[in-house]
């Protein structure tokens, strides 16, 4: 058993956010100076998270003193770390945007509460060791995500978040009876034990196979996964800027995670080329159709929200890469690319959004016909949509840059060259449609007067977006150390 | 959720009966898939899992400080989970309320009704206190408890009362967060004297479940009756935006 | 031998009662009529878990499940009626 | 083993006429009603498993997970529910 001072930031990730909210719900009057402490603190012990686990390696934790079998587990390994920590950051972002954003008492009262108790089922999300655990962390994930989408409160954002809930109770009650399924054949709910349990019983194929359908569709209409995105666009196009982010950025890419660690360490006996192939023959859809309907979009969140269906897209066409590479270096770059490319989208989208939301504010609409002039009235956002913008497209030295570099270098090499046209295509459509925003906002206006106008509003998304560009793309090396892989750094 | 071009489709008898048979090839396609379903559920119940986890849940139930196991199980082994599903109670209720006021109640009842209330009320509430205690050792316990307090609540509105019998809105609160907050107080109280998060001492485990069970108790009557009063206390509407909320 | 029929058999009752209440709950097309059988069927699955000796998420689900949920549902079926009521005047 | 066959069997088919109605049915509230019963149904089969015959004691762990559930659904319900209530209230004040 490890010194609790070692696992005390597992915990405090989870239960910081999950004060916050309470303590935002009971003094409403406070809420925002509560938000901002909380999600001072909240961060802090995400990097704290981080350092242990970049020190330790994978941090586990038992709750309530029990055999494993009875008790939940947290835990956190590389990959868990590093979405937690862009998470924490980006969410951080988020929080400092908000706190300009909402104008009237009534929202404020409404947004910060649940806004920190989403942070706090992101976080227990990320760090469970314990499938049951994941569904009641999925379910105040849903509820909390409808709830703020729906905050701006005109009737399509009612309408598309009221969609977003229904779809989503639909999508983990179907992961729960796989989860059921499970119980009932191998009698655990720990993820640990469960993986055990099916490597060792490879006659209850049939069993293990079911419950993963089962579990993985729920969670691939939750992912937004073509052609079950149809709920995703108007949900995330509709709800308040910082909310957008959140879901955009964060909130989606919850569920991938949760369908890669399905993947990767449950079901790892079960899964397949078939199932692999057809998951990312679903994400070629996602990235071509969502690539397009986002050239097309009116509206600038709409075409941020169609953007995000097709960057998660790109995330499944990594199982049969990774299902037809064998472990070693070549395999543990191809994960550290995924990563890269899920925390790369993360500080992008949720950079594109934020700063999107300023550009509604300001115009008063986000009809990208009609942005002409925008660049010069806030050039700060206009160049953190560029950014952004970048690393959407995967332009260097971004890092999805490196992270598609790595996936079509891999899809090369096991001989599936056709997932490269798919990539290139998406990549040609990406460029199309963020050119197409950046060309109306530089539209013919004066000079501008000031490069940032407004800095609590302008500085987090210029942050987020930058970091998705330089940080991720000059630095990705830590990385593959956080991940405790041996790949040779790209 | 409806498509607008259905309405202006040129054959509505041939749509309709398309629409027919698409539902029935949906019903036959899910029927198979409940037909395979139920031959895995019996492999999977064939697979020698069995006892599963009952023996040893049952086995540790002295230790946990209650006697009824499924009460161990929700406030002991699995407590971390029970924390988290207040939390989605309270998530969904701070969700109806951010969508507006409450509507008015309903007209106020005659006197037989009242008449009626005032003993049914006081009995659920009585009989939700005796639930949560005997939750320790026999069938009952906090949800069901605060099932009972909310049941209370819905009476109450029903017989007039538009905020079901409910304190105001900052009374309210501190309520509504309670089960949620002394359940995580306990939990990181007990990690500061290192024992670990959610982890009891055998001989504090009862006092200190019954303490969260009282707490959550109360936290789910008063939240499952304020969301069926389905929208924020009213005493805040003057400031509320879109005074349209309220039925006409 | 015949004991184990005459439960089989009592067994098969319940379950088809409780699965006749629940295509019957999602057949009506009437709100307030959908809504009665949903509670009927919440009551008797309680009655079956109770059968199935799980009294504690008996309790739970008629507290619940059929009681609050049904409260909640009856409640959104009333404003369904009343929205209709008012389309019907609104086109005469 | 018969019993928790029949119960989980019943369990999985109301877990697919959920699906069915929740799939063909456009009003919110048969949609509601038809997640519910979907719920229900995978209920139904956590109950079927701990239920260990009428000499030994059920196996509570599937108890405690149905009961973590109910609560979820009804607080789904609540706010599916109300979601359409405002969306009601918009429509009539268009």
């Amino acid at each position: 058993m490890p010194e609790p001072a070692m696992t005390a930031p597992l915990v405090l990730c989870i239960v910081l956010p999950l004060l916050g909210a309470l303590f935002a719900t009971a003094l409403p009057g406070r809420a925002v100076a509560v938000g901002i402490v909380t999600a001072l603190v909240t961060a802090a012990a995400a990097v704290a998270l981080t350092l242990a686990v970049w020190e330790q390696g994978t941090l586990h934790l038992v709750l309530g003193g029990w055999e494993p079998a009875l008790a939940i587990a947290l835990r956190a390994d590389g990959i868990a770390t590093a979405l937690v920590l862009m998470a924490n950051l980006v969410a951080l972002g988020i929080s400092v945007y908000a706190s300009g954003y909402f104008q009237d008492a009534i929202r404020i009262r409404s947004f910060w509460p649940l806004w920190l108790l989403l942070w706090a089922a992101l976080n227990g999300l990320f760090l469970a060791g314990d499938l049951f655990n994941l569904y009641v962390m999925l379910e105040l994930l849903g509820i909390s995500a409808a709830a703020l989408g729906a905050l701006t409160g005109n009737r399509e954002a009612i309408a598309a978040n009221l969609r977003y809930l229904l779809v989503g109770l639909l999508g983990s009650i179907t992961y729960l009876l796989g989860v059921a399924f499970l119980y009932t054949a191998h009698g655990s709910l720990d993820i640990g034990i469960l993986a055990a349990a099916i490597a060792a019983n490879e006659q209850l194929f049939a069993v293990d196979a079911a419950a993963m359908t089962l579990m993985i569709s729920g969670l691939a209409l939750k992912a937004a996964l073509f052609p079950l995105h149809f709920w995703l666009p108007p949900a995330h196009a509709n709800a308040p800027a910082p909310v957008s982010a959140a879901l955009s950025a964060l909130v989606v890419k919850a569920a991938f995670y949760l369908i890669l660690r399905l993947w990767l360490d449950v079901f790892a006996p079960v899964t397949g080329m078939a199932a692999a192939m057809l998951l990312a023959l679903l994400g070629s859809a996602a990235v071509l159709w969502g690539s397009w309907r986002a050239l097309r979009a009116a509206r600038l969140k709409l075409l941020a929200a169609y953007s995000t269906v097709a960057q998660i897209g790109y995330l499944f066409l990594f199982l049969p890469l990774l299902v037809a590479t064998p472990e070693g270096p070549a395999r543990d770059n191809l994960l550290a690319a995924l990563l890269l490319m899920a925390v790369t989208h993360g500080f992008a989208k949720a950079g594109f959004f934020l700063a999107a939301g300023l550009v509604q504010t300001n115009a008063g609409h986000d009809r990208i016909d009609e942005l002409g002039g925008t660049a010069q009235r806030l050039p700060a956002t206009t160049f953190a949509i560029a950014l952004a913008g970048s690393a959407l497209i995967g332009l260097p030295p971004s890092g999805s840059f490196i992270g598609k570099w790595l996936l079509m270098q891999q899809a090369i090499a096991t001989g599936q060259w056709w997932w490269v046209v798919v990539i290139l295509a998406g990549t040609a459509l990406a460029a199309a449609y963020v050119f197409r925003v950046l060309s109306r906002a530089f539209g013919l206006e004066p000079t501008p007067l000031r490069f940032i106008t407004d800095p609590r509003a302008e500085v987090p998304a210029l942050v987020l977006a930058l970091v998705s560009v330089a940080v991720l793309g000059l630095a990705s090396g830590p990385l593959w150390t956080l991940l405790g892989l041996s790949g040779a750094d790209a | 959720m409806t498509d607008p071009t259905f309405a202006t489709r040129p054959d509505p008898a041939r749509a309709a009966e398309r629409d027919r048979d698409l539902k029935l090839l949906l019903a036959v396609l899910l029927a198979l898939l409940g037909v395979t379903m139920t031959a895995i559920y019996a492999l999977a119940l064939n697979a020698g899992a069995a006892p599963r986890l009952a023996d040893l849940a049952l086995a540790r139930v002295p230790q946990t400080g209650v006697d009824n196991p499924v009460t161990a199980v929700l406030l002991n082994y699995r407590a971390y989970d029970t924390l988290m599903e207040l939390a989605v109670l309270l998530a969904a209720l701070l969700g109806i309320w951010s969508l507006g006021p409450a509507p008015a109640g309903f007209q106020r009842s005659g006197p037989v009704l009242a008449g009626m209330v005032s003993w049914v009320v006081p009995l659920l509430i009585v009989a939700g206190g005796y639930m949560l205690w005997v939750g320790g050792y026999a069938p009952g316990g906090a949800f069901q408890a605060g099932a009972l307090l909310g049941a209370a609540g819905v009476i109450v509105r029903l017989a007039g009362d538009p905020q079901a019998g409910l304190p105001g809105e900052a009374a309210q609160r501190w309520l509504l967060v309670l089960g949620v907050l002394v359940f995580t107080l306990v939990g990181l109280g007990l990690m500061l004297f290192g024992a670990g998060f959610l982890t009891y001492p055998p001989k504090l485990a009862k006092w200190l479940i019954l303490l969260i069970e009282s707490a959550a108790t109360l936290a789910i009557g008063v939240a499952l009756a304020a969301a069926y009063v389905g929208g924020r206390p009213t005493a805040t509407s003057p400031l509320d935006p879109r005074p349209s909320a309220q039925p006409k | 031998m015949t004991q184990l029929v005459l439960l089989l058999l009592f067994d098969a009752v319940l379950l088809i009662t409780l699965l006749g209440l629940a295509l019957a709950a999602v057949l009506s097309p009437e709100p307030r009529r959908a809504v009665m059988l949903f509670i009927a069927f919440g009551l008797w699955l309680a009655l079956v878990w109770a059968r199935l000796h799980a009294p504690d998420v008996a309790l739970a689900e008629a507290a619940i499940g059929a009681g609050l949920g049904g409260a909640l549902m009856l409640a959104a079926a009333r404003r369904a009626a009343r929205a209709r009521r008012q389309d019907a005047e609104a086109e005469p | 083993m018969t019993a928790q066959l029949l119960y989980g069997g019943a369990g999985l088919m109301l877990f697919v006429l959920g699906i069915w109605s929740f799939l063909v049915h456009e009003p919110l509230l048969r949609k509601v009603i038809a997640l519910n019963i979907t719920g229900a149904g995978v209920f139904h089969v956590l109950i079927a498993v701990a239920y260990r015959g009428d000499a030994a004691p059920p196996d509570p762990v599937p108890h405690a997970l149905v009961l973590t559930g109910i609560v979820v659904a009804v607080s789904a319900t609540a706010l599916a529910l109300i979601l359409g209530a405002r969306l009601q209230d918009s429509d009539d004040d268009a």
